[in-house]
């Protein structure tokens, strides 16, 4: 028991366990601080940030759906002077890998926002969110088109010597090419999956609940997309993973990692339950040590056999 | 913040056609609540619906422990929490968000519309124990809402009570907003107005509450309104629950509801904000 | 009320009311027979059904996940010959609208099929299954990509004079450059979506749930991603649409006209609750006539404001 | 086929750890059930979990109007089952499926592994009204599960049974599959076989079945296996569900356990097919 050893390092973000929180459902770390100490965790996503201030969408930003969410928030953040003065010094404190997550609605943006970010600033990984379904002009391009995708990349991969994580979106026909798109224009880490695009309409008003029209679909109700998109991943290219989607138990946890994910991420799970990543990560120790693994590595991709 | 409260009591109040429960609930929340803070309550342990329910604290019996909640049955969630039985414990979040803040003097009048009355009940709870005088005005759809909604706690407590219905069945035919015009044009009113004492809290669909908002301005009373907006995580993690705000200098803002909030400057927030 | 009208129709395709049963989940019409009288109903779409008889996939085919379920039935069916032979003839006495789905696995197969049948031969209408996403060799690139699934659409026009229906997969980055493609092959009528694809581990085994490894998914979990692409299509093409996608409830089904499918299709609500069909479609019926609206066409798209 | 079933019993029954239950529903069902045939039962009304829960019909009662049924408490669906109170009503499609068929003489020879002894209650209930001789041989965990799993049923009915424990904890140490060959090695059973009086029914894991079907071919015992296979609709409607038989000139084809199932025959069935 004593041995088994929770430490992962995915090319370089070294966690001391295999539990992060998700962006955008964390808050910039502070949010369940009064529920426990989030330097226990791997890490923490912060909220995407872009390069100026945003008030994102008009409310309704959320709609209930079956075993799912629907969210408009549209990057609402206090842009990039404000994060790095009001929040970073704050982050670099805890005792846990910060990862800052970037949005962006042109290469320019993505390259001024990771070019503020570099090794020793407090922070332990920049995560490039290619995905938010939520912009209109922007972002969904970037995520859903394996060239530009990893333009984006390149154009980040060139600003900042930290780890990258290149968020993947789930809208897409061929998963796989995006991994690999990424992972030519020097991506470090693949993390998946953002949220699926969808809708829901009021039956009284006869227009859709959201303000926004459209939202991010998250929750348990994406969790076997993503699951499948975490498996097809792991075998298409060599870049570790993050798993999220609908993680709401740590047997949803061990799901991801027997399909290729080395780490895990949570993110509507937090809403229903503010303990759900400290309760994922005993799970995770107890299912490793009933089954005698040295190592929570040892489960990284064991559901596709001979690979694993 | 993360409780586990005894259900004591949960059960239909008034005429079934209005739906409405009250629920009782003991355990750790009834320490640190304050009037117009909500609770976040889980009301199933399957992942349909997924999300907690905000609900407001209508009652603080901090020397019993319990905490009392009025709701309305509006959609799956609260048709749950209705049929959850005594004794069975509830995963709660709270006591969160702000609070109204309680006068020590003058008159503090209550603006309710509907069900917005249930988070006044527990200002005036703590009201009465402060020297202010309180006034309620309440606008309802008809008697039979007002009466299923416990309108005999504030007339058994002897408070100043006006009324208003949409089909005048009870009190004034109308809305509570015309209440409110009246009894601000009021002379005495305007006395206690002119001197400072008067302040004033409002809960209500959003209409309402704008309407109040400008009646308010026009007048110069200090208004607090408990706003309402969807809600996921309950405590300013996910940004779904913002309203918009003014700020001094004119610059528009976001707050979130939950925890900026749910009790917020009347004054300060943009009714209708299209952006 | 006596003069409200449930009557629609679908470029050709007469239905006396809104409510289809989707393919797969209604076996050849028979299976909900003893729970009520199929010809109650708009139409029945039966089993998809290929040229040649099929095993289908190996079991486990089935795994259910929070509002959804996974599927990988592989087409099991009796094959093009023993359909006409064995199931056709009753299924040509009902007085409901018959709706045959088709699946191959090369332009020949889908012709070949289409040319068994014409007007007059028993059925109100052809579904074409581009999506199906559980057969590893075939199937899924033609749903995927636009240049084939307007060949599809064009090889099955030339063959039948049936009113021709394209039937969407959902597994694509742009439903409306798919839906476009099936317009310009000349479909007369789009249903989306078919199921997404997905997959779970079982954490006991460490390996996939579904012999086949992956899945579709269906049932409510997928029902946002469905109405936003039938938002999507209706604005994107002139060509009415069947929605389904984890319609359980007529709250459901009206959400799917609202956002602009002029009938609705039920598949999984079947298995929880046989009665779905009718049930949904007398809900349909009390929101109209509630609201005052001559004729279901009325609805249709209303989520739309202005276009509808 | 769809309808509404009266909860008047739903307990735990036996030791905490086996998490074994018995349900009693009080309705239309026990009017046509067969022995061997199941109920598709809904355990929530909310979408998750979605699907309906297969259980087997353990006992008729066609005078009082009531069916019962064991239930292991697996996951989700069990465990949502073993909260509804009685009175409650549950929704329920059925009954479903074929039945084991009750010859009318000679001797019926049950074959149970663990709670796959369940479904053959009921076959013992309708058997015990003809003059067929029944012979039970039953493998379980431990004395501790045996016991639970309602072993003193059998006992009262004072039936022939023989018992096998993984442990050795009661009866014969090891698998029902020794105490099935041992049986038929006996010679008054090759006696019985050779006059043709022989038939058996099993129940139990498929890894079980395949070897009680490899034996009774060997011994050529007529059997029937009760099967079990994940289940959406339950009625032959998704093709979910099947199983692999070979027919009469060698071909394979699928029959669905639902509709065609859940009994069958036990030496068409194709064991581990990897098709
Ligand atoms: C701070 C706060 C305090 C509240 N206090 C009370 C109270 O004391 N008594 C009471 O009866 N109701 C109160 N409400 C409203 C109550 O939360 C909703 O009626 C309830 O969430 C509806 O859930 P449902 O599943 O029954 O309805 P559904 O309509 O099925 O809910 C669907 C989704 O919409 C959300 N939603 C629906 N209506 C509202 C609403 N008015 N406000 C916020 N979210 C909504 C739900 O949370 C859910 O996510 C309060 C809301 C807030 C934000
Ligand atoms: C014809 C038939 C008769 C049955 N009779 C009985 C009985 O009398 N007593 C009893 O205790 N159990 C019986 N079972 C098994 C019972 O249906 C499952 O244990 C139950 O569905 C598990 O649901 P769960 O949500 O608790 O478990 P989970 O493991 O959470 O279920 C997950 C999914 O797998 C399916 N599943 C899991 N185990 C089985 C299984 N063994 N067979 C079929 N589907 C499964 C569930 O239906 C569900 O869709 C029978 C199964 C069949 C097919
Ligand atoms: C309210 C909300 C806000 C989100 N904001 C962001 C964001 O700013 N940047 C980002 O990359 N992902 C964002 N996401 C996506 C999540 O990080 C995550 O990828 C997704 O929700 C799936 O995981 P889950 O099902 O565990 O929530 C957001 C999700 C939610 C629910
Ligand atoms: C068990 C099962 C079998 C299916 N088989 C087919 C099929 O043969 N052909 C087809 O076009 N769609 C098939 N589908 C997809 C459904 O017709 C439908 O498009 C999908 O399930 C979404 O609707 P729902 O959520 O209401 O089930 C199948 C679905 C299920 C669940
Ligand atoms: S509900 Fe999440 S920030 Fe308010
Ligand atoms: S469960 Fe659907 S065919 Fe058997």
């Amino acid at each position: 028991m004593q041995t088994f050893n929770l430490e992962t390092d995915l090319a370089g973000l070294k966690l001391k366990n295999p539990v992060i929180t998700a962006s955008g459902t964390y808050g910039f770390g502070e949010a369940y601080a009064p529920f426990y100490d989030p330097s226990v965790l791997g890490g923490i996503t912060v909220k995407g940030i872009t390069p100026l201030p945003r008030l994102g969408n008009p409310v309704p930003r959320l709609a209930e759906t079956p075993s799912g969410l629907l969210n408009s928030v549209g990057l609402e953040n206090p842009g990039l002077e404000a994060f790095l003065k009001n929040y970073l010094p704050e982050l670099a404190l805890l005792d846990t890998a910060v990862i800052v997550n970037i949005s962006g609605f042109s290469l320019e943006d993505y390259a001024l926002m990771a070019s503020s970010f570099q090794r020793g600033c407090g922070i332990a990984a920049l995560e490039v969110n290619i995905s938010c379904p939520n912009i209109k002009h922007g972002g969904m391009a970037f995520g859903t088109d394996p060239k530009s995708a990893e333009e984006v990349i390149t154009a980040v991969r060139k600003e900042t010597d930290l780890p990258l994580i290149a968020k993947l979106s789930p809208n897409v026909t061929d998963i796989t090419a995006m991994a690999k798109a990424v992972e030519s224009g020097g991506a470090d880490i693949i993390s998946l999956i953002n949220t699926l695009l969808g809708m829901q309409i009021d039956l009284n008003a006869q227009k859709p609940v959201l303000a926004n029209t459209m939202g991010g679909l998250s929750g348990p109700a994406v969790r076997p997309v993503a699951v499948r998109m975490v498996y097809q991943v792991y075998q298409a290219v060599k870049l570790p993973v993050i798993g999220m989607g609908g993680i709401l138990t740590w047997q949803d946890a061990i799901e991801f990692m027997l399909a290729g994910a080395s780490a895990v991420s949570i993110g509507t799970a937090n809403f229903g339950n503010p303990l759900a990543p400290v309760e994922i990560l005993e799970g995770i120790k107890a299912y490793c040590n009933q089954r005698g693994y040295q190592s929570v590595k040892e489960i990284v991709g064991l559901a596709h056999g001979q690979k694993g | 913040m993360d409780l586990k409260e005894k259900v004591v009591f949960n059960e239909r109040i008034g005429h079934p056609v209005q739906g409405l429960y009250k629920v009782v609930l003991s355990g750790e929340a009834a320490k640190t609540a304050r009037p117009g803070q909500f609770l976040h309550i889980q009301v199933t342990d399957t992942s349909d619906p997924l999300l907690r329910r905000p609900l407001s604290i209508a009652g603080i019996d901090p020397e019993r422990g319990e905490v009392t909640i009025y709701y309305r049955i509006k959609g799956k969630g609260t048709e749950l929490l209705s049929r959850i039985p005594t004794d069975q414990y509830l995963s709660v979040l709270g006591p969160l968000g702000t609070g109204f803040s309680i006068p020590e003097k003058g008159e503090l009048l209550l603006i309710a519309g509907g069900i917005g009355m249930f988070p006044l009940f527990s200002v005036i709870q703590a009201a009465q124990k402060v020297p202010v005088k309180i006034k309620v005005l309440w606008g309802g759809e008809n008697k039979d809402f007002l009466d299923s909604a416990d309108l005999n706690l504030l007339l058994q407590k002897g408070l100043d009570v006006e009324l208003s219905t949409l089909d005048g069945s009870c009190g004034e035919e109308g809305l509570v907003t015309a209440l409110l015009e009246k009894y601000l044009a009021d002379k005495n009113t305007q006395q206690l107005l002119s001197k400072g004492l008067l302040r004033a809290a409002a809960c209500g669909p959003n209409g309402m509450l704008k309407a109040v908002a400008g009646i308010c301005r026009n007048n110069d009373v200090p208004l607090e309104v408990s706003l309402e907006e969807r809600m996921a995580c309950g405590v300013g993690a996910c940004l779904g629950c913002v309203c918009t705000v003014r700020d001094a200098n004119g610059g528009l803002k976001r707050k979130r509801v939950c925890k900026e909030g749910p009790v917020m400057n009347g004054q300060e927030v943009v009714w209708d904000a299209d952006i």
